[in-house]
């Protein structure tokens, strides 16, 4: 429990809760931004180098500026007009603070097993990717699969109607 | 090992990737097509060469001239299939034969078939047919060789019934198909036999392989139920694949027609190399073919030997008799082919490897030469094949003539001079101190003699005398006219071919000539390249026992068929297209006889097909009368029971159903209303729970 | 002596550490690490654009600043005081928060990524196991910038700039990456200590640069113009086009932020050709064995001003694309290309060495090449063309 | 309190962040955002559990971790465009709107 881990904790939190409340949908996606690469920071400090530019690879170049131009063509930045009922966003953010209750309770009486420390766990990228090709080369596989399924799926989605069908 | 027996694959892969790369080509890069084709067996023969002079270096050296490259290609059960390829003497030799001709072929076949408008399909399956054919040659695997085979047997369909718009060609191309595909069945129960004998296909593998001495000791103890043993089995299956491909006796019928298809796929296939295809076999697994279970003496020959020997005999004669009446140029050549082919065959099975392969390098050279004059002569004479309406073209076309005199002249076994003479007079020799029978010899003899005939018999028709190729050419289509040159040579006037159909022609020509001095009893290079014997030059062998007769009989007998061809055809020259044959004057029937090929095609005709059109008809009355009627039965029974369903169904099922479906529907709109159109509601449901499974685990963890 | 030469600066610093206490040590470690790279490369900024303006002037028939100094060297600072006095002006309607961020974040990201870059031999900041993967994590960032810049000024132009350099930027990207996994497959590592390191060894005098075999020179010509496609250089300026929108995503900046988004771009073009000089280049390798005796530093500044001549070089030679043309340059040749190259790296590793994969490898490389240019040109039709953007 | 429950307790939190930015917004980027955070947050449980799990050298929570990153990829792909189809037909992005399934 580190100042580090707080600091990083505490940007981590503000980051995605005003991505999650934020007006103006660009500003969410600005402070999203802020809250994952605070999160793969986290990950650095848990030694998963990796991971961690993984994650900022992914997030903020590719998933971030994914929503920024999906924002952008649906025309989402500016303020709309609120309608609809607020009792249903109430309900909504309740039964978030029930899910958050439980699963808090449920870390705080289930990880005193855990609390032995053991050394700093080294996870090289030569390591890593040895692992990748033969004790999780299936997985592999299949994920490469699934991208090149997303990717032309995601393609001809938002190919245009007319071109579509012609 | 060395650089070039490593990468012996690139030979015909070269072509290979040139046949795919032209595929995916456009209609129009027509140039792009040849040059890759053209420059792929460029680089294939040097290749070759290259393997050539391995192969010689290995033998000046004193090292065995045979070195094989095996590796594994997959794994079923505990077995691994395993392919490789070969680099001995016979296939180096087949691989610069088969390289060069082509090449040449290739070269030529951009003058001749310019015109059409298929020009990168062509070559793209000229390539193709090389690729498999060279695969067929460097196969160290009879199963890697039955692929290639089979892709070879594939392009020649493809290749014959190019003019796929020509009925004839259509027919013919599925006629070579299913002919060849006759042969290849029992090929193909022989591999599965030999696999199952002896549990591998490679030929050499370091005393492992199929065609070494432990193998075929183990073939040659198994007996089978009709008494011989399994080696004499597996070979004469494996020979019938060989008869079906090399247009032997009973299934030949195929080969003629094969002219349909375009001259330089003539030359290609039916002459230089698939036709060689079937010898080159019988000459790959001649350890199998040779292996004999009495005392192992030179003097006996195994069972399959006697029948290569005798097929080889029985077509060889065939061939020529039926040549001399034909009147088709591409016919009697291809009817010599099946002739020479059949001595081949003879060669084999009297003399061993090296007398049929050297007669099969010779004739590959001068029946290519043979068939690209012919395709010259076709291409000047505007599509013209019949020879009465040639004529007169010796100075009209005097390079096509001077070549085609060299390579008839071969054809021929003129004394000395030309390779035929050679190669021929070693397999009337190997027949003549035969010692199963001399028939074989008489018969190659007498065949020898008419190739003469037939042979200077088409000269006269094609070149003597005057021109008849304008004298009412409407009217008669009895060849038809090829698509490619009816339309662009409007002017009927003979003329001399262009330079790239001349060029491979004059290059082909002194190799068919002096090709034979590789392999004279004197000097036996060629034999004893392929036997890997001491060399000497001798020429004491010239007179050794029967040799000098032999030589002098076939001479005698060379000049006689061309005086007597000179007889009847050279004294006075053809005055017209329309007077009948001057040997066809003496007997009649028997030349419509001989013209129609002993009518085995009626024969099978008849006999073969007509059974199968019968066993049809039968099968498709039964299917008309005896099933259908059983079927229509059974239809009208549960037509019936569908109506009396139908009934009970309206009247009785469906007023409860329809209860059932109102209250269903009910629920359904009560349902509904869970159905609120709102994802985050649905989500909403999840996290509740996910909330409630997660308590529920909580507490059994509590208790 | 040489030997000292080339390491005095890693001397420099070990001997100035010694006079601090232990407690400080790393903090004053990373300080003497971190500036001169802060101050190396603004002043390579302030070189280049003088002699990209006076190079420039020189292909164009004019003579370029020569007002400034001797021959106008020192037109930068005479620039950078310009910027620094003028007023900074932010549009009435702007995201005033975003619109003062995006630059900022452009400069950081771009001098983050100098952070793995070894300048010299044992000259890095940090040797970080995934080094090359945080290359790319970190210059991932500057779209964003990119982004906050264009949609934080409210204005069109500055909208436009922005998506069309995105979209550029992400096509860009996937060449950029793919053509690098092929020194990485041949590396083994993503460290780029390890792969300069690989490559620093000779063959008799010649060098093991990865750009010496068929797949490397691939890559490093894919890497190249992905690069400059990435750092938005001519012929790939569509995003700052001024013909068509003006500057494009900094339109509506002035003063200091402007200099600063030159800044940003500049030190972005400037890691982009130290990675390319990392991964195919041999680094801070000297070209033959028997120049080895000039340092380290000296080779990879040499190498960079190359690689930034050649920049210069391609900005006054070629004009500008279209933005479908670029658009199907990077999606139907560059990324199939890339792939296939990579393709070609593996064959290259199974095949044991000798003329074959060289062989091989160059017939895969350029028949690919032939056929991906065919079908670039196939079809060519031209419609009305229309703004989606903008509509 | 262990530094993995700390980790736990965050992720605890990120979880129900992005849970309630599901539940609560209206727009549809923002609720495939959320997702993206529950993800993460997951992503983060498995980081914590490899760190101080018995057995790091296994590398099961790295991996796992970037399988599901890479999915998470493929999904915000394959959602944003899938928004942009549904924009593009009703011109809205607001889930309230996008009702035709209603029963």
């Amino acid at each position: 429990m580190t100042i580090t881990f707080l600091l990083l904790a505490a940007t981590t939190i503000t980051g995605t809760a005003a991505a999650m409340s934020l007006k103006n949908l660009v500003h969410c996606v600005l402070a999203l931004t802020l809250g994952l690469v605070s999160l793969a920071a986290l990950y650095l400090q848990l030694g998963a180098q990796f991971v961690g530019f993984t994650q900022i690879l992914v997030y903020v170049g590719a998933v971030a500026i994914l929503a920024a131009f999906a924002i952008m063509m649906t025309r989402s930045a500016e303020p709309a007009v609120l309608t609809g009922s607020s009792s249903f966003r109430v309900s909504g953010a309740l039964i978030a603070l029930v899910v958050f209750a439980v699963l808090g309770w449920a870390v705080w009486s289930g990880t005193g097993a855990l609390a032995v420390l053991g050394p700093e766990p080294e996870a090289p990228v030569n390591e890593i990717g040895v692992a990748l090709m033969h004790r999780f080369v299936l997985p592999l596989e299949i994920i490469g699969l699934l991208l090149t399924a997303a990717l032309i799926g995601a393609g001809i989605l938002a190919m245009d109607e007319t071109r579509r069908t012609k | 090992m060395n650089w070039i027996v490593r990468n012996l694959w690139l030979v015909p892969v070269l072509p290979l990737l040139a046949a795919g790369i032209s595929a995916l080509a456009k209609r129009k890069s027509r140039a792009m097509a040849a040059s890759l084709a053209i420059g792929s067996m460029a680089i294939s023969f040097l290749l070759s060469v290259w393997a050539f002079a391995h192969v010689l270096l290995l033998r000046s050296n004193g090292q065995a001239t045979q070195q094989v490259f095996n590796f594994r290609w997959f794994q079923f059960g505990n077995e691994w299939l395993s392919l490789g390829w070969i680099l001995n003497p016979l296939t180096a030799v087949m691989l610069v034969m088969v390289t060069f001709v082509g090449m040449l072929i290739f070269i030529y076949s951009v003058g001749y078939m310019e015109h059409d408008d298929n020009f990168t399909r062509f070559f793209c399956f000229l390539a193709l047919f090389a690729s498999a054919m060279l695969g067929v040659v460097i196969a160290n695997n009879l199963l890697l060789l039955f692929m290639c085979w089979e892709i070879v047997g594939l392009t020649s369909y493809l290749l014959i019934g190019f003019w796929y718009e020509k009925p004839s060609a259509a027919a013919a191309s599925k006629k070579a198909f299913i002919t060849t595909r006759i042969g290849d069945l029992p090929f193909f129960l022989g591999i599965v036999w030999l696999y199952a004998q002896s549990g591998t296909l490679l030929f050499y593998n370091n005393g492992a392989g199929c065609l070494e001495s432990t193998s075929i000791n183990h073939l040659l103890t198994q007996p089978t139920p009709l008494g011989f043993c399994s080696a004499t089995g597996i070979a004469l299956l494996v020979f019938c694949g060989a008869i079906g491909k090399s247009g032997q006796f009973p299934l030949h019928v195929w080969l003629p027609d094969a002219m349909e298809g375009p001259t330089p796929v003539s030359a290609l296939i039916h002459a230089a190399t698939m036709v060689a295809a079937g010898v080159f076999l019988v000459a790959r697994v001649y350890p199998l073919m040779s292996a004999h279970s009495g005392i192992a003496t030179e003097l006996t020959t195994s069972t399959a030997l006697q029948a290569v020997t005798w097929i080889g005999a029985i077509t060889a004669l065939f061939g020529a008799v039926i040549a001399v009446a034909q009147f088709d140029i591409k016919r009697i050549l291809a009817y010599s082919t099946v002739s020479q082919l059949g001595y081949m065959m003879m060669g084999l099975g009297v003399g061993g490897v090296a007398v049929g392969m050297f007669h099969l390098i010779t004739h590959a050279f001068f029946k290519s030469l043979l068939f690209l004059g012919a395709g010259s002569v076709i291409h000047g004479c505007s599509g013209e094949q019949d020879i009465r309406r040639m004529g007169g073209l010796r100075k009209l076309m005097p390079f096509t003539f001077a070549t085609y005199t060299v390579g008839m002249l071969a054809l021929c076994g003129f004394p000395f001079f030309f390779s035929g003479f050679w190669s021929k007079d070693e397999i009337l020799h190997a027949a003549h101190s035969w010692n199963i029978s001399q028939a074989p010899y008489y018969m190659g003899a007498f065949a020898a003699l008419l190739t003469a005939f037939y042979m200077s018999r088409q000269m006269f028709y094609i070149f003597g005398g005057k021109s008849r190729l304008t004298e009412s050419s409407e009217g008669h289509s009895h060849s038809p006219v090829s698509p490619d040159h009816s339309s662009h040579h409007g002017s009927n006037s003979p003329h001399e071919s262009p330079k790239v159909m001349t060029v491979p022609l004059m290059l082909l020509a002194p190799v068919a000539l002096l090709l034979g001095f590789f392999g004279t009893p004197a000097w036996p290079w060629f034999q004893s390249f392929l036997d890997a014997t001491q060399l000497a030059v001798d020429f004491g062998a010239l007179s050794e026992g029967s040799m000098l007769p032999v030589m002098l009989s076939s001479s005698v007998i060379v000049l006689l068929g061309l005086g007597i061809g000179w007889w009847i055809y050279g004294r006075r020259p053809i005055k017209s297209a329309e007077a009948p044959d001057n040997l066809g004057k003496l007997s009649p029937p028997l030349f419509t006889f001989l013209g129609h090929a002993f009518y085995v095609d009626a024969l099978y005709g008849a006999t073969v097909i007509n059974l199968n059109t019968q066993l049809s008809k039968i099968s498709d009355w039964l299917d008309r009368w005896i099933w259908n009627g059983a079927v229509k039965t059974v239809t009208n029974i549960v037509l019936g029971l569908a109506h009396l369903d139908n009934f009970l169904d309206t009247h009785v099922v469906n007023s409860g159903f329809d209860e059932g479906c109102q209250s269903v529907s009910r629920s359904g709109q009560i349902l509904s209303l869970l159905q609120a159109g709102r994802i985050q509601g649905y989500l909403k449901i999840v996290a509740g729970a996910g909330i409630a499974f997660t308590l529920l685990l909580l507490w059994k963890a509590k208790i | 002596m040489p030997e000292m030469i080339d390491q005095i600066f890693v001397l420099l610093k070990h001997w100035l550490l010694a006079y601090v206490p232990a407690a400080l040590q790393p903090i004053v470690s990373a300080v003497l690490s971190v500036v001169p790279v802060l101050v190396a490369f603004p002043l390579l900024f302030a070189i280049t654009t003088v002699l990209e303006r006076k190079g420039l002037g020189r292909m164009q028939n004019r003579y370029g600043p020569n007002r400034v100094g001797p021959f106008g060297i020192l037109q930068p600072m005479a620039d950078g005081i310009k910027s620094l006095t003028k007023e900074d002006i932010i549009p009435r309607t702007a995201d005033q928060v975003v619109h003062f961020l995006a630059p900022v974040m452009l400069v950081i990201a771009s001098f983050v990524v100098y952070s793995v870059l070894p300048i010299g031999k044992n000259m890095v900041l940090a040797n970080l196991n995934a080094g090359v993967l945080f290359f790319f994590a970190v210059g991932s960032m500057v779209e964003l910038s990119v982004f906050m810049a264009g949609w934080s000024s409210r204005s069109k132009y500055s909208l436009l700039g922005a998506m069309r350099a995105i979209a550029q930027m992400i096509s860009y990207e996937m060449p950029l990456v793919l053509a690098s996994v092929v020194v990485i497959m041949a590396a083994g590592s993503l460290s780029t200590v390890a792969i300069v390191n690989m490559q620093a060894g000779y063959t008799g005098i010649w060098p093991r640069w990865y750009v010496f075999t068929p797949w490397g020179l691939t890559g490093f010509v894919i890497f190249m113009i992905a690069a400059t496609a990435e750092s938005n250089r001519c012929p790939f300026d569509m995003p700052e086009g001024e013909s068509e929108i003006i500057a494009g995503y900094y339109i509506e900046y002035s003063g200091f932020k402007f200099a600063l988004f030159f800044l940003g771009e500049y030190l972005g073009m400037f890691a982009t050709s130290a990675m390319a000089i990392t991964l195919f280049l041999g680094g801070w390798a000297a070209p033959f064995s028997f120049l080895t005796w000039i340092p380290s530093y000296v080779w990879f500044f040499v190498k960079l001003l190359i690689i930034i001549m050649a920049f210069i070089w391609v900005r006054g030679t070629l004009p500008r694309l279209r933005m479908d043309q670029l658009m199907n340059f990077a999606w139907k040749f560059m990324l199939p290309l890339s792939i296939i190259n990579i393709v070609g790296a593996g064959v290259w590793h199974l095949i044991p060495a000798g003329f074959t994969r060289w062989l091989i490898d160059s017939l895969l490389v350029i028949v690919s090449c032939v056929l991906l240019s065919r079908g670039i040109r196939r079809g060519k039709s031209f419609h009305v063309r229309t703004y989606r953007f903008a509509s | 309190m262990t530094p993995m429950s700390g980790y736990l307790l965050l992720s605890a939190l990120l979880f129900s962040i992005g849970l309630a930015g599901a539940l609560t917004r209206r727009n549809a980027i923002l609720v495939l955002i959320g997702i993206e955070l529950m993800l993460n947050a997951a992503n983060l449980n498995f980081i914590a559990f490899w760190r101080y799990g018995p057995h790091p050298e296994a590398l099961t929570g790295i991996m796992f971790a970037i399988f599901s990153i890479s999915v998470a990829a493929a999904e915000a792909a394959v959602g944003l465009s899938i928004i942009l189809a549904v924009y593009r037909h009703s011109k809205t992005t607001d889930l309230d709107q996008m009702n035709s399934m209603k029963g």
